[in-house]
């Protein structure tokens, strides 16, 4: 028997396969098309204090072997997520990671300590890697003070262990990583979006309303991988990798990578049912590469490559 | 908004056929068993094109007629940009991936006896089932098609057999000069329900034209999931400040007066 | 008659049209293919004080739409690019770019003291952006002060105009080219690749013997023209945009981005003959779009998107 | 190393035809013009599997034999990762974007009356058009050939119409069991000149059973360019520490005892 689970500081997953944050609504669409308790935990969409309409749109822009999003954190806000979509979710087995998102310190505060009450909440997501809203969100992510200052205090409140989602449009992500494990991260979730852009060559302007937007999908997949290589090795804390994972193969360059679980986004939109695709493909492929375990493989090029 | 729900598959569906049938719009009937969940005119599929990561997403292309008895159904489309244009190089054999059926389509139930049916260009094809359905349940139909010119007009034979209809192209080549709209100043507005599908500013002037008649509007937005789950397709709407439709799931059939674009 | 021709400093180009550095050799290769003189300009590969071998093989490795390189910068060093390389160029019509690379100042002043005298290199460009050297060249990239004094030190030495080559890999690209602005720079050429990683999900070894390498083609298009966007509304420096242009609409993409002219680097591997085509259509693309001049578009996304 | 400077093209070319021969591998046959630049055996051509960005990069691929008379030739693959897999995809009459021919091929002059032709895998094909090439010279053959098993085993009778054929596998499930070199261990070596293509570790083997004999093995890199532009192939040799060769436009094609490999 080839075992996927999968044991992280709040999280006792089934499988390591986590639609991410943003992807997945909060999770009710996907629930029309497949059982959602096959599912290794869910990230819901980062929530907020109040509302947000998000972007005016396109908010969508295609790119080569990627898209750019600029959908602005549009959510129902915290009461509505707290009273409607996580209740929602209690009927599935499966774990929540609610993604917490914000402009201030004290909005995280305040999402972060309410959400990680919910009953199906096993940890906390917190974004401070969001490049498509102006008023901050960013610079959370690309400063290793204030993003270990807003670590210290979202772990302060919060009830359940706290990932904290980093952001790849930094010159050393290995500082930003090891400043909030200096703050009390019990996890880092890795890679939010490159900030990128699209025109339209016939007029010259930008195809997303936003101007830019995030780049996700394959495209991004080598620099996501070697970001979680190089952060898995000099940080002690336990990493959920993403960025154009679309098959299994992908999951195992992850793990291989030094990810214990992963994250799947873009992939989401182009094959519905890939999450509990991978799910079924992955103890075959395991057992493929002669392992038992998912928690073997996790690191596996970090030994394979002494420089 | 009508909501239904149906399941939604996602199928290696077959290719019965594909022509290009105007000037670079091509009408493609598939086949198999996600054509037994559609369950209303307007409701639309989101395509694969190729099985690569580019392009990546999928495409969404309305049901333009359905076939229950043979399991098929057929969409038109413009071959236009990279997605469209990979498409057209299909041929009958071929497998296609399809998401489907997607949204909630147009509520057949709600026109009494006569329907204006206001079609601009790509936005013509669901119009035909719809037409179907009207007809089925003896409703008159009356179709209104916009096209560029002569060499995009798609379907007027089709249409006529269901009803009168009247072409307009943007350059005169064909029927009466200029947009659907000039049209429709010179028609009585003796209908009681109006359909429209077509370019924003086409739907736009269509409810101008009408503001006491019910109409009911297909709208257009870039999609990624199709389902609902990524809120990239959001209007909002006229109900409130704060509220909004996803046109993917919401719609893409939205009654007049409903959504701001 | 629609212009295609370019002023920047130190460049008078019949069109707009670069093959980048590294991407072309010295342009023996390709002119067995075609005429150079057709094209802009050339940059040529980076050249350093001595020889180098470059980094192990594996070198190169294909991702989705991209690829990537850890080439190391092997080139035939100082002495026999300035008596066998650039000589043999000036059978061409066209202005030669020299890439120059090092891992100390010194390095970097040397190189550009000599090569800049050559009869035909008319500009130069620093590559304080690769990222497949261990021992430097990406902290000149990455630092807006040590890529301020190199830039000092280079102009300080150059006969021609020096154009600083930008790193993607960074949190905040505008504050890199402000500060090479600062140091005396005439341009930016912009962007150098992304940092990237590939396993063999078999083994979980890296594909690239190097193990990282750097990230080009398509795939990054998104991101070069996004820090194009943003670099050329915050410093007045002409720019040479590059990264992932591989057709005519890239080419107006970069330049309605505010790119002055644009270099073509993986592209040349999927089809050798791109640059030239590429020249040939400008003019019918300008036209089409309503354009007499290729200056005439520089930067007008800016025109048309104020936030 | 031989230095032809013959001229590069790219050229759309029309597949001729296409057919598994053996377990994933592929005979595929291509007509154009560019075929007749060809200059000598063990030439490679790089080709562009889909007009997309992914894959991205062209696909290096010997010649294994040439037809000039109707201006075709012979390409043999292993379908393996994606590039090959979609090539295996195509059909005849679809067309096919080639550069080439590429690089320098094997010294068809030096062999004196005896060769031995060594290859392994997908190494064997570009020795057919040589094994040819020698055959017309007057020059005796002897074609060692190591396959993976019986399966994968291709062009067995071509060669021995040319001369002997000894075939290992590693399996043992057709001929000897194991390496080409258990082949050789067994044969005298009474020839002038080996050509060998195959797996680095076979060529290292090969040229260890011989170092007295004059010998050209073609070697393997990744590659982007194709055409010596890009460094991505480079080899260090024996001639001195700083000495270099580029496989895609020195090689493939080097004398015994040059490459580091
Ligand atoms: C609900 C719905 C129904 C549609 N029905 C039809 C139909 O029946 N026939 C038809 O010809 N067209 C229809 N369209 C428009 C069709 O989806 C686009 O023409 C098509 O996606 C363009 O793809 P491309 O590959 O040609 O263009 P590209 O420029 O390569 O597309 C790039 C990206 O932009 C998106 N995109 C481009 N244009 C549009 C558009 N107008 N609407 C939405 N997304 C777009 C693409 O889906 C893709 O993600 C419909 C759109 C929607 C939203
Ligand atoms: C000069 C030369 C001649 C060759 N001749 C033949 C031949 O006649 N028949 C045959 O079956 N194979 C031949 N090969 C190997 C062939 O090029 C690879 O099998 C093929 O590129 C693999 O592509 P893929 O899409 O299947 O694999 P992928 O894994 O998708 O390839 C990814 C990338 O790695 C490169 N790559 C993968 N394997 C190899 C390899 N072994 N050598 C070089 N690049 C590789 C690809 O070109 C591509 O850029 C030759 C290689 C070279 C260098
Ligand atoms: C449409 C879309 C919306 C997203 N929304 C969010 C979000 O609300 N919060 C968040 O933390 N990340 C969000 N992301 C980022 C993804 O969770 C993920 O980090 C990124 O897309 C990379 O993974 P992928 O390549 O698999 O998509 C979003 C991504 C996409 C494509
Ligand atoms: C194989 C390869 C080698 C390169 N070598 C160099 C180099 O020597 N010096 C340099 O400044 N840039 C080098 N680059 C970077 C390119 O010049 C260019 O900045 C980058 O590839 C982005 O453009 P592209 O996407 O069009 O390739 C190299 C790129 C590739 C792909
Ligand atoms: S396209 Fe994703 S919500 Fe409509
Ligand atoms: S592949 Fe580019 S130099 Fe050989």
């Amino acid at each position: 028997m080839i075992d996927t689970t999968v044991s992280l500081p709040g999280l006792e997953l089934k499988n390591p396969i986590i639609p991410s944050s943003g992807c997945f609504g909060f999770g009710k669409e996907y629930a029309r098309l497949y059982d959602l308790s096959q599912l290794g935990a869910i990230m819901v969409k980062s929530t907020t204090v109040e509302p947000r309409l998000g972007n005016p749109t396109p908010r969508v822009a295609e790119t080569a072997s990627g898209m750019l999003n600029a959908i602005g954190l549009q959510n129902p806000g915290l009461q509505k997520v707290m009273e409607e979509e996580l209740p929602w979710l209690e009927q599935y087995d499966v774990p929540i990671i609610a993604n917490v998102a914000g402009t201030t310190t004290e909005d995280y505060v305040e999402v972060a300590k309410a959400i990680s009450q919910a009953p199906n909440v096993h940890a906390l997501e917190i974004n401070i890697s969001c490049p498509n809203v102006k008023e901050g969100g960013i610079t959370f992510g690309t400063d290793p003070a204030i993003a270990q200052q807003l670590t210290q205090a979202v772990k302060a409140v919060s009830r359940v262990p706290v990932y904290i989602k980093l952001s790849p449009n930094v010159t050393d992500i290995v500082s930003i990583a090891k400043a909030v494990e200096a703050g009390g991260a019990d996890g880092l979730t890795m890679i939010n979006t490159l900030l990128g852009m699209r025109l339209d060559p016939k007029t010259g302007r930008p195809v997303i309303a936003n101007m830019t937007g995030g780049l996700s999908g394959p495209a991004v997949k080598p620099v996501a991988l070697r970001m979680v290589y190089e952060v898995s090795q000099q940080t002690s804390l336990p990493i959920i990798g993403m960025g154009g994972v679309s098959n299994v193969d992908d999951v195992i360059d992850f793990l291989s990578a030094g990810a214990s679980a992963v994250a799947v986004g873009t992939a989401n939109f182009v094959n519905p049912f890939i999450c509990p695709e991978i799910v079924n493909q992955l103890p075959e492929k395991l057992q493929e590469l002669g392992y038992d375990k998912v928690e073997e493989l996790v690191g596996r090029s970090h030994r394979l490559c002494v420089r | 908004m009508i909501t239904q729900q149906q399941k939604i598959r996602q199928e290696c569906m077959v290719i019965v056929e594909q022509k290009e049938i105007a000037d670079s719009i091509f009408e493609l009937t598939v086949e198999g068993a996600l054509t037994e969940e559609m369950s209303a005119p307007g409701q639309f599929v989101h395509i694969r094109v190729a099985d690569s990561y580019e392009p990546l997403l999928r495409r969404p292309l309305s049901v333009a007629s359905i076939d229950f008895e043979h399991s098929r159904f057929t969409m038109i489309y413009r071959a236009e940009g990279r997605g469209t244009n990979l498409l057209a190089e299909k041929r009958a054999g071929d497998a296609l991936d399809v998401l489907g059926p997607l949204g909630n389509g147009f509520p057949v139930d709600k026109a009494k006896s006569k329907a204006f049916l206001i079609g601009g260009g790509i936005g013509v094809p669901p119009l035909y089932e719809l037409a179907k359905a009207l007809n089925k349940k003896g409703i008159e139909t009356v179709h209104i098609l916009g096209f560029e010119n002569k060499k995009s007009v798609f379907y007027e034979e089709q249409f006529r057999e269901l009803g009168d209809t009247y072409i307009a192209t943007v350059d005169g080549s064909h029927g009466t000069k200029g947009f659907v709209t000039h049209v429709l100043d010179r028609l009585p507005a003796d209908f009681d329900t109006y359909f429209s599908c077509g370019p924003t500013p086409m739907l736009e002037a269509v409810q101008a034209a009408y503001p006491e008649k019910q109409g009911f509007l297909s709208y257009e937005q870039r999609m990624a999931c199709g389902i609902g789950a990524c809120f990239a397709c959001v209007c909002r709407t006229t109900k409130s400040e704060t509220d909004y439709v996803k046109v993917c799931s919401d719609g893409p059939v939205f009654a007049a007066g409903v959504v701001i674009s």
